[in-house]
């Protein structure tokens, strides 16, 4: 079974149209089948599947001792999860917001991510922190977050942010195998998105970011939910003679920062695009990793576009200003290209 | 004043007619502005969902009628029922639901985050067992400002998975806080019976603190009233916190999108709930057996609270949606 | 009591040389006598005045009533003071090392941020949650981190992170009278540092940053433990014939970028050095600032030094390599005007 | 295997004397090993602080001698005794405590961190009660994978203040699983009597789960040793988790930097301690007394293993540091 470099084209005949919340249960499922040491710890993830029905069925196939309905306790599931870990299993706990994890912050950055260190390389944690992001579901401030900035910074982690039903299935069964804590973040808004899927099982390797739209005049650097909102924006851009690039970031950690800056070189401009907090978040990261990559090539400064800086609000007029949209990418794209 | 209170405890006659019926009017009102949200949510004119508080209406009312209008609450995502039991109005509820600038949060809360000063509630929430700590902090501002103020913290038993109430509960017992942590007990947390996620006897978990725990039949507006009079008296004299749980059952869905509910508990268990143990039906009852009221006055009563509910909405579904640009105001005080 | 602006310098007569926890000592006492709201709790607060002693005294002034020695509850205690301050106090909650405020995460960012937004403006959380930050004390991976990115990410807090003791003590008396939540960082290692404090009352607004060292050549913006470092790192450069100036941020949130900007523009070239980890830290939104701000100005691209993106080790020839020094800014800094 | 141990316990005669003589030995390791410590920081040698185990020796030597090599412990700051209870070499050790590569973790850990997979210790912590989620975990890795280990939670009284062990304990007794919370009960969280910190009974914590609890006298290893053997066969069998409390006492300060205690205990206090309930005085005294050992082999024991500690004081002084630029390997497995 071969690892799928970014840039094969899967053979039309094996491939079906799937949504990403398919893609997510089918890793899922794979990886249990191939490996009984892993398992999924979570609220609500057995008989309801998840509040969003996303693993439906999946305890049929393995059973409530591998698909763990716990109680409502995120610190004490991932600690469990940290633990299983440590000796022997693969544990994938589920949890439901994203904005949840601030209870998981001490097990997942003071244990999760130190440990193998702390160890001189003796111990490891192999498990997977799945959780989601992403806004505009009308849930107010404190079930619409995405804090995928916080655990990018912390040195241990890996963090994977797909942003198609493909990459979702291949990215997800890396993380699974992969040695170390990797948190994997869901774009709520995204589950039934369909895109096409091999029958084939592959993987896709955790640090390479994926060019989802060739272009020569601007590159648009985004995660996650912004990669469709960037490839929108490039719709936007072509008729007016503006041919935009889209990078997806696939991983904010291990970073693919080689693809960011040639692109950024190539096309001599860049905006990075997340649903994160757009201060101090992860769009900072990047647009300094390529202002410093690319500055003898840039034309114009990177610009960055994350969600508003204020808690996410609930009244529709409201929280549709708060994250970037295609029309807003647009219009900073052209303002760089001297096109506004 | 705290003696007073006693004196009134001890002299407690069966409820006087003018309270009896004032709690009916207060349960009847929670049962039918949910009976709208989900309208609202039916005929997708609400954004988002909500969690109906129909069949635990008896414990909103029955605490809240025992405290006063300075005490504080905390609520959770179910909370529409305790914020109209500490008095809140429909009108500027309905409109919160509905993100209009009228609502009590300007639209940007949302049904799990009205919140009201003028009537001590201090903010439903929508993390689960997150409140515990807000509500033993105002109780131990309220020890500290001498106020004689106490704060009430509601929560479902789901949150009892939460290590944040225990650290809570700790406090509070040491220090003698005026907080009383009030679980309703609705047996489920979203879809999972609570047995399955709650190990040991639930009354353990707070007497384990050295907390005055009681635990009563949550249909009971009478019971849960007089109860909630006695433990809130004790803890206003400074005698610490105490734990109330409630047994009590949601009638529907854990939010209003969730209809087939088979996979979880059976149709014949809810029947059982709603045709025998339904708090707004039993108050109904006692009060026509007691003869404080007939079904004429009763169902006046409801019309009467109907037609409000009905003003409510329509003023909520006319009123204006907040200003775009108050998109970043409120964000730093 | 008149606010001091930045640029002010204090009459010698009045002043006095104390340390920079004596400086965090006298806010919180003046701050207490001042008004009755203001509290202080954390764990060994009281007889023991904490574990690095900054607050010996202060229960014998005001008693265990308003200097309260908690259970080790980092989420309790900061849940309670959300609530205390939600209903007329003024907490002021002590976390001992920056590392436990993992624990503390959904206090503070989805309540404590969050509550003055979702009321829609009518609830107030007047806190102040101080911790500290700073490795090199040898205290391994769990007791050596600097964790301000995370706030600063987050809409509703302020973070403050100051440098030396006369802007301690006026910011964190400024801290404690907003009417918002605030959280401000001290660096365990500069509890000892001594500088000039004015005995007449002072506070220092928040969003000022302050130019602690003024020059030509090149600009290092730093915030907290990095500003000695950089001030030494600008000794290095000056008899090479490199004058550096030295922008002290004092606050994250809200940014002074007016102040940075300008600098950057001034000496066209900036280097940004915080003691957190430097991937997606706070040096990543400073640069990025900066790079846009002053994109025209700039003869080189904008450098960061964070803390390495390692656990802190133990080892002191280990951990000794993880953090900034006034060499390695130094270094870089020549690169950056061509005189290394 | 696991009746087989049943009938041992049944059978268990006065402790033999080999086994008699390990504990003292194991004991006497533990205390030389940490009176070292405390000299190297005076000294100045060794980086950092330490957090001594001296006065608790009976409590990781009685436990531990009741486990299976494979089986899994959690320790805390105050973790050198678990770590050689558990069967980790004091040379090692040492070598960790001074950041030298052939220490445990390769100089990266330190005396929090001493971690050792060869012997079960799957690592101290320096967060209060950061492992009583990893301890768990692992049971609940061991009850899937059949293997028949139990896991130990050791943790000071103090990490009763934090909502993991209680979000833990829930699902350990809920799960069944082969857990054992062991609290060291040595009075004080740092510099604060834990009575101040510590609300209701400590042992009502874990029964609210329905947790079997247990209380013991925490300076008698044989007290222990034999609590221990009964309640780990018991969880072992899938009889679920355990809590034992041992009232112990730690001699020195909370670290090796915090010499004047007296406004927080007593110098009377410590005294008594010391002189009445030193736990490998008592042992001594009680091998004497029964006739296993006589002084003079006692003290024998003690110089050997005096002898041991110092090698492993000259090994660890003498070993090198780790290459600086083994800084940024072992971020990622
Ligand atoms: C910390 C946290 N975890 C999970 C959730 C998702 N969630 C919302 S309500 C709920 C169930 C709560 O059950 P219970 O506390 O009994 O309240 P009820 O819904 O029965 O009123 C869950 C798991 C949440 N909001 N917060
Ligand atoms: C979460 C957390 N809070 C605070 C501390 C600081 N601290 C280290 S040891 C200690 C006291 C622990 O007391 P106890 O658990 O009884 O263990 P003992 O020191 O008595 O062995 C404290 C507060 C910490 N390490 N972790
Ligand atoms: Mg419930
Ligand atoms: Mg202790």
């Amino acid at each position: 079974m071969a690892t799928i470099p970014q840039d094969m084209h899967v053979t039309p005949a094996t491939v079906r149209e799937i949504t990403f919340g398919q893609a997510i249960k089918e890793a899922l499922a794979e990886e249990m089948r191939r490996d009984p040491r892993v398992f999924i710890i979570g609220e609500d993830v057995a008989e309801a599947g998840t509040a969003f029905k996303v693993l439906s069925g999946l305890v049929k196939e393995f059973g409530t001792e591998r698909v763990i309905d716990s109680p409502i306790s995120e610190a004490g599931i991932t600690g469990i999860t940290v633990g299983a870990a440590m000796t022997g299993m693969r544990p994938v706990v589920d949890i439901m917001f994203g904005d949840f994890i601030t209870l998981t912050m001490d097990q997942m950055v003071n244990q999760a991510a130190k440990i193998h260190y702390m160890s001189g390389g003796k111990l490891r944690v192999p498990m997977v922190l799945r959780t989601t992001l992403g806004a505009t579901r009308r849930s107010a401030a404190q079930h619409s977050q995405s804090l995928h900035a916080w655990f990018s910074h912390i040195p241990g982690l890996k963090v994977v942010l797909p942003s198609t039903p493909f990459d979702a299935k291949g990215l997800l069964k890396s993380a699974i195998r992969d040695d170390g804590p990797v948190v994997f973040f869901e774009d709520k808004m995204m589950y039934q998105l369909k895109g096409p899927v091999p029958e084939e099982e592959y993987t896709l390797p955790l640090g390479v970011a994926d060019i989802k739209r060739a272009g020569q005049d601007i590159t648009l650097v985004a995660t996650s939910s912004m990669v469709q909102v960037s490839l929108r924006a490039a719709e936007i851009l072509e008729p007016i003679g503006i041919s935009a690039e889209v990078v997806d970031v696939r991983t904010t950690v291990p970073l693919d920062t080689r693809t960011l800056i040639d692109s950024a070189r190539k096309t001599s401009r860049a905006i990075v695009i997340d649903e994160g907090y757009e201060r101090y978040g992860v769009t900072a990261e990047i647009a300094s990793v390529i202002a410093d990559g690319a500055f003898y090539y840039l034309d114009a400064p990177v610009k960055r576009l994350g969600a508003m800086n204020v808690p996410v609000p609930f009244s529709p007029v409201l929280e549709d200003r708060t994250v970037p949209t295609a029309e807003a990418v647009a219009e900073v794209a052209k303002r760089l290209c001297n096109k506004a | 004043m705290a003696s007073a209170k006693k004196s009134k405890i001890a002299s407690l006659p069966a409820l006087d007619r003018a309270k009896a019926l004032h709690f009916y009017r207060q349960m009847v009102k929670i049962r039918l502005f949910e009976e709208q949200v989900n309208q609202l949510y039916l005929s997708a004119k609400m954004p988002g969902l909500a969690h109906l508080y129909i069949g635990q209406e008896a414990v909103a009312v029955g605490v809240c009628e025992a405290l006063r209008r300075d005490d504080y609450i905390t609520s959770t995502h179910r909370g529409h029922g305790h914020c109209l039991a500490k008095g809140a109005s429909p009108d500027k509820m309905f409109a919160e639901l509905l993100g209009k600038v009228a609502g009590y949060c300007r639209g940007k809360g949302g049904s799990m985050h009205i919140a009201d000063q003028d009537t001590g509630n201090l903010g439903a929430n929508a993390i689960v067992g997150g409140s515990a700590g807000i509500a033993t902090g105002a109780a131990m501002s309220a020890k500290m400002r001498r106020s004689g103020q106490v704060a009430v913290c509601f929560f479902g038993e789901g949150a009892l998975g939460q290590g944040l109430l225990y650290e809570s509960m700790n406090m509070a017992s040491l220090w003698k806080l005026p907080v009383i942590y009030v679980c309703e007990n609705n047996q489920y947390n979203e879809y999972t019976n609570y047995r399955e996620s709650t190990a040991g006897e639930v009354s353990a978990r707070a007497e384990a603190f050295g907390i005055n725990t009681e635990t009563i039949e949550g249909q009971d507006v009478e019971a849960i009233y007089r109860k909630s009079l006695e433990i809130i008296d004790q803890t206003r004299r400074g005698n610490g916190p105490a734990f109330l749980i409630c047994n009590t059952y949601r009638f529907y869905g854990h939010h209003v999108g969730d209809i087939d509910r088979s996979y979880y508990r059976s149709k014949k268990e809810e029947e059982e709930w709603k045709t025998q143990r339904d708090p707004v039906k039993l108050l109904a009852e006692r009060l026509q057996k007691s003869e404080m009221a007939d079904l004429e006055l009763l169902q006046a009563i409801d019309k009467e609270i109907g037609a409000e509910i009905d003003d409510a909405v329509s003023f909520a579904l006319n009123a204006p949606y907040p200003q775009p640009d108050e998109v970043d105001q409120h964000v730093y005080a």
